[in-house]
């Protein structure tokens, strides 16, 4: 009888339980929309807010200058400009969640962007969901960036783009266009260069053989021994 | 010379981007159009170089003036420009026969750059506009 | 012996319930939250996006036409300004609207989008804060898609909201521009249509004089008796 007592103020403890997780998770995506509309708010208020309001009163000035110094005018207009492509890109960034982004995700974007741009890829990644978490952020980010380039710079007919998962994980991206090794980096690989050696790795840029190469090593097990997947939770 | 024809139905950006084109030495702005149904007509009539498309307009869409383009005056390239990266609008812009996908606020040295090297025969993609495009989708590869 | 096999099994049983439980819980959170920002993008785009790449090429034509031309580039300097103040009232009235609740949030929103659409806009919701909590949601729906429509589509010089907290609930979005209720519905209406309907409400769109009218019934008490509330929770 104890049994059965027991069985039934079980079964009814575990049904109160299900009925409450449900309730839970709809709670809890009203939460996380309403987080997430208040992290946008914040973006947009913060940094667009500032921006736009810049924009406002540099055209006013532009505006007022324009009779007496034409000069000046043209520079408060350039700047105003500028601002408002930055607040537009702000804008773009915020609502396409371009900041999450996986190493995997990367990749097919990168192998539509180059479609759609009429440049052929040879893609060998076999392993890359093995990559670990971290340095799949970074792999994804110079992933990025080099298509972005090679679409941009390159005028290449074939890129291709590699990614090896050892230690160190190894990620490259090249094409058969007239990229020079030798140009300095812009704010794209110098910021890309910034956050590799920051995780103890390296940015190469070379010309070989009728290819430019843009390619990256990231140390799992950093000098120090220390692993990289611990490191980028810090 | 290089003649262009542009739709954009937001007046003051139509203004000032016919305005900045014209400011350019090898560029001639023969049309100005305020709505996509008159597109292809007015190509038709004018026969440009370049037709610059804004996909959203009244009456019809620059993606849907543009596959029309293609087979109604196929000297006439087509270049798209919008605000925004919306899911599927870069394929659909390649498959209307686009050549040319751009923001609308590309400063006019980019654009008048891509449109000489639309004409040029090459094609030209933002990059960061068009990895919007086809991340802003629930999975890019497989829209395909 | 076997209850204690049976109290083991349903153990583990429970066990894996709650992580199953727990998986789509995130998933749900997750969805929701990319589907907020896909809602927000599309509020942004219509009128934000367009009128920051306005601002930007404005600025651009006024630094151009400075030396040569004082008085037009004194106007697109002017132009500039008023379109970046609109573009900042935009945001803050789109971001004030994040911190409201689903359907006085989305009335919000679309009055300040009215507005900066040139539109104008005749609100009626005295009652709008007492539509039940899971019809709410729905109303802001209509709200929100009957909006956007009106923005994109009308070309209307004035638009009305009405919101009527009674059984049903109704909710009508009305312009007086060119609109056809004949044309097909696209994405946004059958999405709405479909959400409406598993509610077991309706959706109507119709033309009246000169009105283009899109309408939904929410019924607080559906068919079966059950009240909206608790079939909200499922
Ligand atoms: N694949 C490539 N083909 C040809 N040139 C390239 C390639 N990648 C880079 N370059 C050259 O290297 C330069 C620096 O690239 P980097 O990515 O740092 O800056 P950027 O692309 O000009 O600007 P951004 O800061 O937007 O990335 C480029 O301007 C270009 O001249
Ligand atoms: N207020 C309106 N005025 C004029 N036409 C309208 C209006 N609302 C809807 N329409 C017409 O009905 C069509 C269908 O609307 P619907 O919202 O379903 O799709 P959509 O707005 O075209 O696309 P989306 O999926 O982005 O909402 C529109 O394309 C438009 O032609
Ligand atoms: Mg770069
Ligand atoms: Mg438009
Ligand atoms: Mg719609």
């Amino acid at each position: 009888v104890a049994a059965v007592a027991l069985f039934t103020s079980m079964f009814f403890w575990l049904l109160r339980t299900m009925v409450l997780l449900r309730m839970a998770r709809a709670e809890m995506a009203r939460l996380a929309v309403s987080e997430e509309r208040l992290r946008i708010a914040r973006d947009l208020h913060d940094v667009l807010g500032q921006r736009l309001a810049a924009v406002a009163l540099l055209s006013d000035l532009a505006g007022r200058l324009a009779g007496s110094d034409p000069e000046r005018a043209r520079q408060q207009s350039a700047e105003a400009g500028r601002l408002a492509r930055e607040a537009l890109e702000e804008v773009r960034a915020t609502v396409s969640g371009f900041r999450d982004s996986s190493l995997t995700g990367e990749l097919s974007t990168a192998q539509a962007l180059l479609a759609a741009a009429g440049i052929g890829c040879v893609l060998s990644a076999p392993d890359a969901g093995s990559v670990p978490a971290p340095l799949a952020d970074v792999a994804g980010w110079v992933v990025r960036e080099g298509v972005t380039n090679v679409v941009r710079h390159s005028r290449a007919g074939t890129a291709r783009i590699t990614v090896r998962s050892a230690d160190p994980v190894v990620v490259e991206v090249a094409d058969d266009g007239h990229g020079d090794a030798t140009s300095p980096y812009g704010n794209g690989l110098t910021g890309l260069r910034e956050r590799v050696t920051a995780l103890g790795g390296a940015v190469h840029t070379e010309r070989v053989d009728g290819w430019y190469r843009l390619w990256a090593e990231l140390p799992v097990t950093a000098p120090g021994g220390r692993v990289a997947a611990a490191a980028g939770a810090s | 010379m290089i003649r262009v024809l542009l739709a954009e139905d937001q007046g003051m950006m139509r203004g000032a981007l016919a305005t900045l084109l014209e400011l350019e030495d090898d560029i001639d702005v023969v049309g100005l159009l305020a709505r996509g149904d008159e597109v292809v007509d007015a190509c038709v009539r004018l026969t440009p170089d370049v037709a610059v498309l804004d996909i959203e307009m009244p009456g019809r869409s620059g993606l849907d003036a543009a596959a029309e383009l293609a087979t109604a005056v196929p000297s006439c390239r087509v270049l798209i420009v919008t605000t925004f990266g919306r899911p599927g609008y870069l394929r659909r812009a390649m498959d209307a026969g686009a050549r040319g996908f751009l923001i609308k606020d590309s400063p006019v040295e980019q654009l008048a750059d891509a449109i000489r090297r639309v004409v040029a025969g090459e094609t030209v993609v933002d990059p960061t506009l068009a990895a919007a495009a086809l991340r802003a989708g629930p999975n890019p590869l497989s829209a395909r």
